[in-house]
């Protein structure tokens, strides 16, 4: 197994979702990340005092999939999270050496 | 006999006329007494001691209205200014000293600040509010409870050090700010509002006839703003700056709060400035114009400016704009002229800008939240500009003899000397303070506090949870 | 000739005011009349039907204040107290009982409770507000619009049973509150609201020569604090406390809406206790005093107990001191000096503080956010200390027949005994309408819901996105 | 001698009566002055000129009132239901319109809006505010200050324009509304606010003889909620959907902030209805019990269709409910009785319900805070309805020569007629503004700056940090 | 070492963390997520319009912990975590590389 | 190529972030977290009911940088994060197997 660790632009999610959906992922954990990278953050003035923000912010996706399952998972969070501009983020794949399903102790290929 | 008959009936008529007259106040003197009502004169019989329901209802309204500017009002106009970590420690300021200054207001703070005693401080006459009933007391009010009047008061009383928290958020300690501030009462609030507005105060040009300064503050530019805004100027150059401040990022944590507290603010402000008229009458309207222009145009004109030098007129600049106007139009409310507001709003919006974007960057001392860039410099701005802008025709006390001969003359040079005068004692007053203060409890936090945040470490609690 | 022309004139200046005088009502009359306004006296003749305007004003302010204290005053201090997943739930609940409550009154609620019927209970003679115009209605208020009167006393209604909510919050199921908190307006509150407010209400010691207990309530110690906070406590032991509650942190989720409710409570409850003189006169002004110091006063001890206890003052504490003292002194605040005020928000902050941080641990319910511990300990403490501290000096009516023999002798026990029975209805009523609810609606929600939170699941919403 | 004494008494009191009462007023027209206070009557002779103070101060309460609902009020109840990254977007479209209607106002908003000049508009006599001073203007009110008047009506002409921000929030560039806010000012409100309430206005036909189209309005339903509520329908066509409208989640990021809004209108709404009699008297009185009936029928309505069709009651549905039975009693509110203003509630209830939960869905429109959907379908069944229910017995002024042969018959035509052209000035206006703003400076932001949030783009800041 | 990373349901925290306890793990990360899977989520309705909101709060937990300690470890999670209803998580191992202490710079085992 | 995670105190991220770039290393995602170890929380009262807290916020800093950065990177971390107190943090480093830059679908150390 593989965990698929994708940084995302927030407003493609329901595209990423959409398009995992399709490739026959089901399940996936979200959480909102600030990312900094070569993207351009902004400046913020405040009566005059300008804080540059670097950090922007970025929604990091994680599935863990089967590994023949890869490809086409990685294939479509391309898809759905591509819009050409910098700053679409990054996916990383790690090996995964054990999954568990809570709730019916099942474990491997079959719990994710 | 009908000649009998009209005699006896006259002398009838006039002998229960005059009974009723004589000891009694005759028909003029009531209808006199129910006219003076309305034009917020003094009643002479009948209606002596009784509060008017109109002027008395209206200032129980404007109490309400600026203890709201402090509670909430300002503890979200300073709270969402803040970092999230620290956004407690400022409510519990606000909190704090609204408790503390209304046990002092009943034990001898209104007794201090507006009982007849020297020229620079009140008598004892009234501590514990002894004496204090609900009947108008005329030297302040014909027809405002003498009792409401004092509650009206303390409200300016809770809100004047709650403006100087602004100046020195985010790193002194709670117990610190509550002592200092007690002290500051005592010798910066109690004397300035004796001097400028009680009844035999040295500087109270619009009432007492022996005033040595005939300067005019009509709602607290001086009393209020500018003892608050140069003291917090020295407190936050003697506490220093904020960990990180120049380096990392200390960027309001809600301005939506902070949004929410200026439109608390203003509409208080109407029971701040029009209230102060201590009667709904025609300078409480003048004065409630007066305020609405300034602070749409100190909006506006901060606006405008960040329009041509960033591009984008900013929430927080909106804000700091329609309160400057408010702040600025504060001493002149009820003495200027609708242009005259328009004039003190623009004047207000530009130099308040220039204090807080420009001033406080070259100067770099950290006045957290501009309460010196706004509220000294505005109430300073708007204490001189009453001088030059107060008009009889706005309010006709400006005619009474005693300062008429100002008025639209040199008022201005009476105001520069009060407000120096005030500004000097705030300034001494806070640095002796700040001294015994920080010697004996320590003024600041420590670094770790000042990283955890204050909320936690000084009071155990989170703002919010997740 | 002049003597003649003399008599002449005075017999048509006698024939015109006869004329004048006879049909119409004299000068005298129409002075009296007017200056009735001031004292706030009953008009007899010219002015008899017409509302007085600064007294008619100020009760519309008033009655704003009241419904602004529950929405969003109330709905913010406690929906600032509950889980994140919560906060919705005690929205709705605020927000359903201000729309079910103002339905109610106007159907027969009004009616029940102000109109003349039995001592217990009204007539229906004023359902849906029939003649219940713009013209004040004696009974109640010789210059306050009858119908404005009728408005004032809903936002009472409102309030009250928006109180209970604190005791049950986090579990309770929604309609099963809304259910139980109509039946509980007919079983507890119309009643009480007639026994002690009603012109001829059983326990009316103020106003009914015929009252069977002489009791004051001047702004609702019994009939709002004393009834929700009571049945709060029962109805919060019947329920049982939150999944988890003592095992795993149940945290406020935004201290800083707690704040803002809090400051808005209090500004609110000027209208609430200023403005339950139904006029804008001295009660009303000696009211004013009382509420503010005892807030003040109350604030200060929650803090100085903390700060002696845990060394550090919280802001939970001070909102709870300051809300504490208002509470406790609302049956009194129209009774008692300034120096009164200051007593009972000294022992409204000890008493509520103990009931809130030591009995409710040590008995182990689970009153959520303390209506029990605030409103039913300060409510009942309030009403006890009226009996006390009342004096006819702030409120001259304790100095009518029908009630002053009691004043400053034994009218604590007139208090004890409407207390008591008020006390005994509320947990009577409470139980009785629990069980009846729970075998048919079901009270509680599912521990799974109760879990995943009541937002969601009863109402289908989320209080914050990120 | 005793006669001749007698008749020398007399003399010399007729004497003193006569100088008194010849060039004076009498003693009877004091008294009738006195009175007319009461009546919110013209005074003839010694109080022309003075404000009266209760009505005054009610009024000046009202206008603070009015402004709260703006800010902070109205820019909670958007500011909540927009998505995080917008809310300041929308904080700041309430604050210029605050600052920049004010501005305007001054200018020569006001004069056009209430100064004589055609049936169309006002004349500029009353540019900068010349002229309107604290002393009353009889044709707009006898007791109430002509500026407190101005300033109240400046909070109408601010909050109107803001209602347009529901419709065409998170999309809309703040350059471009805040310009089309200014023209709309002038194209649509002015002349509207003219010709319903201006003295000589074309379709005031409470107050002018003269009126071409006798409409009623008691607070604004065809001048501010049907002028903005149509105009809001227009620019959201014209504007087109949000990005991911109908596809993506568009969810509220805070209910909470949401229900404080809902609050706040609720409470300040008193000013704005109640208000409007610009007098303390009864008319205000009957407003104020209708605008409480109908804002909690409307609340019980959207919670019970609520109930029926999705099983729970929602906080947005409650707000949703008591803000449309505010807004449709809102034309109606001075002249219905308690069961009218029911009904209306009911009818309000039902009508927005299907506007915003099946219309909008129907046709697809993305009106983002339907503005349209509580607005102008309520403002324009109030109309309406305020023709069919409107009586004497709740508002004197309906039984003037002038207009009591349409009440109760055909008023509801003038209704009609008045509001269909208002309407059709509404769209025809907005229509031309969209093109020649969206032609120079362009209507809508860019789809990037769409999905990082206005906030950050057009402001520069943001809502809330973590 | 390993790596686990457990994602749970929100109201299980303070049994996972005391069964952790027990279990003599003493470090943990906790971040809020959004978890999407076979748990239905819920339907919002703002003024009619419908939406359906997939992602449900979760917790994820993370630690690391010597390879010794990974089945004590996942079971105490699992006893913590297990309510037997659908959506109640899953647990992922990987395998980690290094562990450095900040404070101390201690590596290995003994830093975690 | 390698994932680095650090748990860190709040207020270091801005010299985290400044050691990261002098060494050299741009990306980098960053989330809240809550951080339960050593260091011990803090108790909050209200009204009296004692809460422990001990869940102390911490920022997880993650970076995948090629191998041979891993050293410099984890360098800067410590020289950014480190106070010397208890809480500092720690660093983990597990084994990534792929990185793909969504915009130009770059994959391996080419895309960090
Ligand atoms: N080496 C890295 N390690 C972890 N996250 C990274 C790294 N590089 C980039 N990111 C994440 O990816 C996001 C996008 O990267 P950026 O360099 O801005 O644009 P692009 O993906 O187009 O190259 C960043 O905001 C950050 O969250
Ligand atoms: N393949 C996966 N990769 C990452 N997270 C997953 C995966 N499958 C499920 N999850 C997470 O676990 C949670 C529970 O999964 P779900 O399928 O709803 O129920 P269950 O755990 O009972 O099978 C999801 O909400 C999601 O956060
Ligand atoms: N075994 C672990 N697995 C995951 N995170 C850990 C582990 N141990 C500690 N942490 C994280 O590191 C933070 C600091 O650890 P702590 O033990 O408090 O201090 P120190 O880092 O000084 O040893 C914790 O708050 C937690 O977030």
């Amino acid at each position: 197994m593989k965990r698929i660790e994708a940084i995302i632009k927030p407003f493609r999610l329901e595209d990423v979702k959409d398009a995992l959906h399709e490739a026959g992922v089901v399940g996936m954990t979200v959480s909102e990340v600030k990312g900094f990278g070569r993207q351009k953050g902004h400046t913020e003035i405040y009566r005059g005092a300008e804080y540059t923000v670097d950090f922007l912010p970025k929604l990091k996706v994680e599935l863990v999939v089967a590994d023949h399952q890869v490809p086409t998972a990685v294939a479509a969070i391309i898809k759905g999270a591509k819009t050409g501009k910098i700053g679409d983020g990054k996916i990383f794949v790690t090996a995964v050496e054990e999954a568990i399903r809570i709730r019916t102790e099942e474990r491997g290929e079959a719990a994710v | 006999m009908r000649r009998l008959l009209a005699s006896l009936l006259l002398l009838v008529g006039l002998t229960t006329a005059s009974t009723l007259f004589a000891a009694d106040p005759s028909v003029e003197q009531r209808l006199a007494d129910l006219e003076a009502y309305f034009k917020n004169g003094a009643p002479a019989t009948s209606l002596v001691g009784s509060p008017g329901p109109g002027h008395n209802g209206w200032l129980m309204v404007s109490a309400g209205l600026v203890l709201f500017m402090t509670l909430p009002g300002l503890a979200l106009f300073y709270g969402g200014l803040v970092r999230r970590k620290n956004v407690l420690s400022v409510l519990a300021q606000c909190l704090g000293l609204a408790g503390i200054v209304t046990v002092l207001w009943w034990l001898c703070g209104y007794s201090l600040s507006f009982s007849k005693g020297s020229p620079f401080f009140g008598g004892m006459g009234w501590s514990l509010l002894r004496g204090v009933t609900a009947a108008p007391n005329a030297d302040y009010s014909p027809w405002v409870s003498h009792n409401i009047f004092a509650m009206y008061q303390l409200m300016f009383a809770i809100i004047t050090p709650g403006l100087i928290v602004g100046a020195i958020a985010e790193r002194m300690r709670y117990k610190a700010l509550i002592v200092f501030c007690v002290a500051w009462m005592f010798v910066v609030y109690f004397p300035s509002a004796h001097m400028l507005w009680g009844a035999d105060g040295w500087m109270n040009g619009l009432w007492n006839d022996s005033a040595k300064i005939k300067a005019i503050d009509f709602a607290g530019g001086i009393v209020v703003h500018m003892t608050s805004g140069w003291s917090a100027l020295v407190l936050c150059l003697l506490l220093g700056p904020r960990k990180g401040y120049g380096r990392e990022p200390i960027v309001p944590h809600s301005m939506v709060l902070c949004m929410v507290g200026t439109g608390m603010l203003w509409f208080g402000w109407y029971g701040f400035n029009a209230g102060s008229a201590v009667a709904a009458d025609t300078v409480s309207a003048n004065a409630f114009v007066a305020t609405t222009l300034s602070a749409g145009v100190g909006l506006c004109v901060w606006a405008v400016i960040e329009l041509m030098l960033r591009g984008k007129p900013s929430i927080l600049g909106m804000c700091s704009g329609a309160v400057a106007g408010l702040a600025t139009i504060t001493p002149a409310s009820g003495f200027v002229s609708p242009a005259g507001a328009v004039l003190i709003g623009l004047l207000a919006g530009v130099a308040t800008y220039l204090a807080c974007a420009k001033l406080k960057i070259a100067f770099g001392y950290d006045d957290s939240l501009d309460t010196f860039g706004v509220h000294a410099v505005g109430g300073t701005l708007g204490t001189l500009l009453a001088g030059f802008l107060a008009t009889p025709e706005v309010n006709p006390n400006l005619a009474a003899d005693r300062i008429k001969g100002l008025v639209g003359s040199t008022l201005w040079i009476e105001q520069l000397k009060a407000g120096g005068l005030v500004l000097a004692l705030s300034v001494g007053a806070t640095v002796v303070l700040y001294f015994i203060i920080d010697r004996t409890l320590g003024c600041r936090v420590t670094e770790e506090v000042e990283h955890q945040g204050l909320d936690l470490a000084e009071h155990g609690e989170e703002g919010y949870t997740h």
